[in-house]
């Protein structure tokens, strides 16, 4: 029989503002098996645990029960705080009493007596409780980084500071990703590429990086400490040990007409290109959809002119395998396809642009060099049109949109503005918006420069309909300060198009088991307290790809995202999940039922001797569970035909106890 | 103001609108074509009956003007549908006895030879009951 | 028939990262559901046995919830893949046995859906409410 | 292919052409529109109030005789297509006045929203096929530059009318480089012209139709087609431009020579 002793959490008014926690106390104190029963204020507190700890030495507990917030919460602290006192930590049970009762019943009578019954299951559950012992699994002291934009790059290069090795899984062929398109960065209007082309040469050049360019993640096994991660390596038809990066083929290939994605389609690149000049590696790649040699087995002239002998055409997609400790997601973002809005006229009016391709026209590597050109005429503009907010902050109805607040486009479009009215004074340029928002160092004197030294006209208001007219086009707006319809005849519109996850980013979070939420956003494991670690252990989150960021928090969390894997390979050994499946190989017939369903492959089955009748041995094959490999999810337990296979900690004489509880 | 408040109610209820989901970007307003014969814009349809002041917008001649093209209701990224308010209103107006905007005698005055049949439906069926 | 307030009992079983944080979420919110509805954690919808399911009901409850995570979103990879096709047939067996269809339910709640959590909880209330005590299978409760 | 049809009461008198076109076009492409029996005017302006229920029943009539028919309703006024279309929807998705209008209507099945509602333009598109079309051209309307009016009605709102993306529709620049001519592409065509107040506030129906016809000549049109027999007679009427202003049949007919 256990001992148990129950803690009653106030937490202040949240709990005891809605259940009577003495009542509480008082009921589930005459449990059987219940020794002590105690209320307190905030159990999590130093004294709290203090209280626990001094009643589990007094009253020689065997078991606790603590009534506080979800154990997602404070699980962790009550168990440690027990096992300071000899206990394990596994026989501490947490009934919710405060987000699943107090927060949401209003009746007291009603909250307590659903207080005293999730107490009663938890303290039925506690009563199976077994000590568990949590198993060591070893670390590979390898970290994977998918996606190499400016997030990547910063993770990798700061797990490579700590003398670790890092590999950059990255599906373009160069590392770079989207701040290498843009042309000056915000508050302070550094060149974008001044600043992350020395971090890239730092990535290709550190020796404990190794940069999968033009590769894909394809299939991830294993668990924290032990992944085993397959990478699809896509041909490019270029020897990467033997390309110099000369670009002597990329000048002499006859097919110039592919859209140069690098540019946002607005000018051309050959079948084989180099993205942009400063790429890492700078290698080449023979776009297999354009190439006439590859299409047609006429042509060749890379082939050619290659004094290096790189070009190979019959060069094939290779599978490689790589064993990590830790995994970082940093798959990055896109904008919206603006074509949904025409209302904006960005299908069908050649001068309606989007913000990553206005970066482009007043980029000096980019299709104008550097001149603000609109794409019509290449007619300099005299008076530019800023829409923001297009299709950020939609409801769910507008299918179109997104539900949440882009974050960056304030920002980038006030430096846009400012840019295009420092380099032509004579331009006129309108912004329009609904909210600017600009909570960062720095970030509201930005845009407060842009209004009053700059003279951008800022107007309150959206944009409703934008269509040619004749050579111009005509922005229908309202002002909605001065309660006016505006007619505007604007040389070039520019879309502030809301940002999105990476269209891969879904298939990887399925590979990776970590979950997004409905955006298709990696979830971290706690919005607050762990924003750079997915809810799967050994999986972690790095820049866009868990909301959105500018580029400042983009590389601050990509470095506290490298902390965190360092925490994890710096260990030569993990302490594993006790909660795992276990085979009773008495009852084990051997039918595989449970191996079938084992996501991870952690049941395997070997022939056991066991006494048969009359002292014969009988050859039996039985399953066993790999506790390093089984994550606990308990899929073999209910698969089992002959009830072998249970759960640790969630076993069905637990849950059971639990339901019959609650139902009493 | 308890008057008001029925009103309110009825505004919502008949309109099944959720004003409450307006961001006040003004988009509707910016793509209403009937902007410049209105004295309450769309978003100021909502926002006024948000905030219970039906009467003022009962009494202007704002309701009629509505064209009934649905720009707003598309193109609202709340989803908030504009235009249906301002048929609700229009609507309790109406629906008060003495209260037509169009009366049968009004038509013949109107009339042309081309004139198509769905005019005069559509127009009694919006101006008056 | 008496005018006392029938309530019934209600046993949820949430998945430990999806629905169970959502569960977590809706209180976060303070997006209220009725306090019949009550929450048994466990670490995937896949673990949930049928057996369990049958024990709620023979001990008296009048309605059965499983919450998991979105289809393609389980920690676990595949577990609510097993859940639904496991709950599906058991289900039809419930119905074979007499247990009306709409005291049973698998829906898909993930940790961001505190809202979707509290509506499920309400609706699913409002509906085993309508269908009164679950009596059929009082034969197999346990009478001490 | 059979279905049923609903021509609307202006299609009966001024906007004979429509009607009539529309079925000489269908007979040379092989498709027969049967006209509902005892059909009533839908009122030719959709009841948006949650509370109107009597203003939207002849529309349900008309759904109900077709699904008894075993057809799907084919439209051609771009009015009563949106009329009965989102009466339709609410019929499917609004569980209260389907109850309400079923009372009223008291019918052996109650109705929900099953019939399917086709605009001509959807049959010519889904059914028939562009390609078709263009295949039984006869006199193809080579060289000319026409500029389709969609207006609202056809389009809006998109998630109910699921006609066309409402923004940048291509339905009737389709159709029109089907029957040989070149679309021209222009941003006020679907912008409101002002039909429902040509009545009330002559002005402000001349304004917007005006602006409409402006920029149709102005991108270089010398048609403008329109399947709204209000859109017609306003921006003929009222849009004070020389451009001719005909219903997308007309020219269908002209094309497949059947005029």
């Amino acid at each position: 029989m256990q001992r148990i002793g129950v803690f009653i959490c106030h937490c202040g008014t949240n709990i005891a503002g809605t259940v009577d926690v003495k009542a509480v106390a008082e009921a589930l104190g005459h449990e059987a098996g219940v020794v002590f029963s105690t209320e307190y204020q905030y159990m999590c507190s130093e004294s709290g645990q203090q209280l626990m700890r001094k009643a589990i030495r007094e009253h020689k507990l065997t078991g606790v029960v603590v009534c506080s917030c979800s154990p997602r919460m404070h699980e962790a602290t009550f168990r440690k705080a027990a096992s300071l006192e000899g206990i394990n930590p596994y026989m501490v049970e947490i009934a919710n009493i405060r987000e699943h009762v107090s927060w949401i019943h209003k009746d007291m009578k009603e909250a307590t007596e659903k207080a005293i019954i999730l107490g009663r299951a938890a303290i039925a559950k506690v009563h199976l409780n077994q000590p568990l012992q949590a198993g060591e699994s070893p670390v590979t002291k390898r970290a994977l980084v998918i996606g190499g934009g400016i997030a990547g790059i910063q993770t990798a290069l700061d797990i490579a500071e700590a003398g670790f090795e890092v590999d950059i899984v990255e599906k373009s062929p160069t590392i770079g990703g989207k701040m290498a398109q843009l042309d000056k960065t915000f508050p302070t209007l550094d060149c974008a590429a001044c600043i992350l082309t020395p971090k890239m040469v730092d990535a290709g050049q550190n020796e404990k990086i190794k940069i999968f360019a033009y590769s894909e993640v394809e299939a991830v096994k294993g668990y924290v400490g032990n992944f085993n991660v397959s990478i699809r390596r896509k041909a490019r038809y270029v020897d990467e040990t033997k390309c110099t990066g000369c670009g002597l083929c990329t000048e002499k290939c006859p097919q110039k007409k592919v859209p140069n994605e690098f540019n946002m389609g607005m000018n051309n690149r050959h079948a084989i290109y180099i993205p942009f000049a400063q790429a890492v590696p700078k290698v080449a790649t023979i776009d297999a959809d354009y190439c006439m040699m590859l299409k047609t087995g006429k042509c060749g002239i890379c082939s050619k002119v290659c004094g290096a002998g790189a070009i190979d055409y019959k060069q094939q997609d290779e599978v490689i395998e790589r064993q990590y400790g830790a995994i970082v997601a940093a798959t990055g973002f896109n904008p919206i396809d603006a074509k949904a809005y025409n209302e904006y006229g960005y299908a069908t009016c050649p001068d309606v642009v989007t913000s990553l391709e206005l970066e482009r026209l007043m980029n000096a590597a980019g299709p104008t060099n550097g001149t603000l050109l609109r794409p019509s005429d290449n007619e300099h503009p005299h008076t530019v049109v800023f829409v923001q907010c297009v299709g950020s902050r939609c409801t769910e109805t507008d299918e179109r949109g997104k539900p949440y607040c882009s974050k960056i486009c304030c920002m980038y479009t006030a430096k846009h503005a400012m840019l295009i009215r420092e380099k032509y004074p004579d331009t006129d340029v309108y912004v329009f918006y609904i909210d600017v928002r600009t909570p960062g160092k720095n970030f509201d004197e930005f845009y407060r420069r842009a209004v009053e030294q700059y003279g951008v006209h800022y107007i309150k208001g959206m944009v409703g309909k934008v269509t040619q007219n004749g050579k111009q086009l005509r922005v229908q707006a309202s002002d909605l300060l001065a309660g006016e319809q505006l007619h505007i005849d604007a040389d070039l519109v520019v879309l502030a198009t809301a940002i999105e996850p990476d269209k891969t980013a879904r298939s990887i979070a399925t590979m990776l088991t970590a979950s997004m939420d409905t955006n298709d956003f990696f979830t971290e494991a706690h919005p607050k307290l762990r924003p750079v670690e997915s809810p799967t252990a050994g999986i972690f989150l790095s820049g866009v790809c868990q909301g959105p960021k500018d580029i400042p928090e983009t590389v601050s969390q990509a470095s506290a995202c490298a902390a965190k894997v360092i925490g994890v390979l710096a260990k030569d050994k993990l302490t594993c999940n006790p909660c795992v499946a276990q085979s009773d190989e008495m009852l084990c017939n051997g039918c595989s039922s449970c191996e079938k369903v084992c996501p991870y492959g952690a049941i395997s089955y070997s022939d056991k001797e066991f006494r048969g009748p009359n002292r014969t041995t009988l050859i039996r094959r039985v399953a066993s569970v790999n506790p390093a490999v089984c994550q606990g999810c308990g899929a073999c337990t209910v698969a089992c035909p002959s009830g072998a296979m249970d759960l640790k900690g969630f076993s069905n004489k637990q849950i059971m106890a639990e339901v019959d509880a609650i139902c009493q | 103001m308890s008057h008001s408040n029925n009103a309110t109610e009825q505004v919502l209820r008949s309109s099944g609108v959720d004003v409450r989901k307006c961001m006040r970007c003004g988009k509707c307003t910016a793509t209403c074509p009937a902007f410049d014969e209105m004295e309450y814009h769309p978003h100021q349809f909502v926002y006024m009956v948000e905030k219970g002041e039906i009467e003022k917008l009962a009494a202007s001649p704002s309701i009629y003007k509505c064209l009934s093209c649905f720009a707003c209701v598309d193109r609202c990224p709340r989803g908030v549908e504009p235009a249906k308010v301002v048929e609700a209103v229009r609507l309790a107006v109406i629906r008060q006895q003495g209260q037509n905007h169009m009366k049968s005698d009004d038509i013949p005055a109107l009339l042309d030879e081309d004139m198509p049949q769905q005019l005069l439906v559509s127009a009694m069926r919006k101006y008056s009951k | 028939m008496p005018v006392t307030e029938y309530k019934p009992k209600i046993v949820a079983f949430c998945c430990n990262w999806c629905s169970y944080a959502g569960a977590d979420g809706a209180g976060s919110a303070r997006l209220s559901y009725p306090a019949e509805v009550k929450v048994i954690r466990v670490p995937c919808s896949c673990r949930v046995n049928p057996m369990f399911i049958l024990r709620a009901f023979q001990r008296g409850a009048d309605g059965v919830i499983i919450a998991g995570c979105h289809p393609g979103d389980c920690h676990y990879t595949s577990g609510n893949y097993f859940t639904r096709r496991r709950m599906t047939l058991l289900f039809s067996m419930l119905d074979y046995l007499g247990i009306e269809r709409e005291r049973t339910r698998v829906e898909w709640i993930s940790a961001a859906e505190g809202a979707k959590f509290s509506k499920t909880m309400n609706e699913f209330c409002a509906t085993v409410a309508a269908l009164g005590e679950n009596k059929r299978l009082e034969d197999l409760r346990c009478k001490k | 292919m059979k279905f049923s049809y609903y021509p609307g009461c202006t299609l009966k008198t001024k906007g004979k052409d429509l009607d009539r076109y529309g079925r000489l076009s269908a007979e040379a492409l092989g498709f027969t529109l049967e006209e509902l029996p005892d059909w009533q005017c839908c009122g030719a302006v959709y009841p948006m109030a949650k509370d109107e229920i009597a203003t939207k029943l002849s529309a349900v009539r008309a759904l109900v005789s077709a699904r008894d028919a075993g057809e799907e309703l084919v439209t051609l006024c771009s009015a009563c297509h949106n009329v009965i279309k989102q009466t339709n929807h609410d019929m499917a998705t609004d569980a209260d006045i389907a109850l309400r209008v079923n009372n009223y209507l008291g019918l052996e099945t109650p109705y929900n929203g099953e019939t399917t509602v086709l605009h001509y333009l959807e049959v010519l598109r889904d059914r028939v096929g562009f390609d078709k079309i263009k295949a039984a051209v006869k006199n193809p309307l080579t060289g000319r530059k026409i500029a389709a009016y969609y207006g609202c009605l056809l389009l809006r709102p998109g998630k109910v009318m699921q006609f066309d993306d409402p923004e940048n529709p291509t339905i009737l620049e389709n159709f029109i480089r089907a029957i040989g001519a070149e679309p021209v592409i222009w941003g006020m065509r679907n912008e409101c012209c002002g039909g429902y107040v040509a009545a009330e506030n002559k002005a402000q129906a001349e304004k917007r139709s005006s602006i409409v016809m402006e920029d149709a000549k102005k991108n270089g049109a010398d048609t403008v087609i329109t399947a709204c027999p209000l859109c017609l007679y306003n921006l003929a009427k009222n849009g004070g431009s020389d451009l001719p202003v005909v219903y997308f049949t007309e020219l269908l007919a002209e094309a497949l020579g059947v005029k």
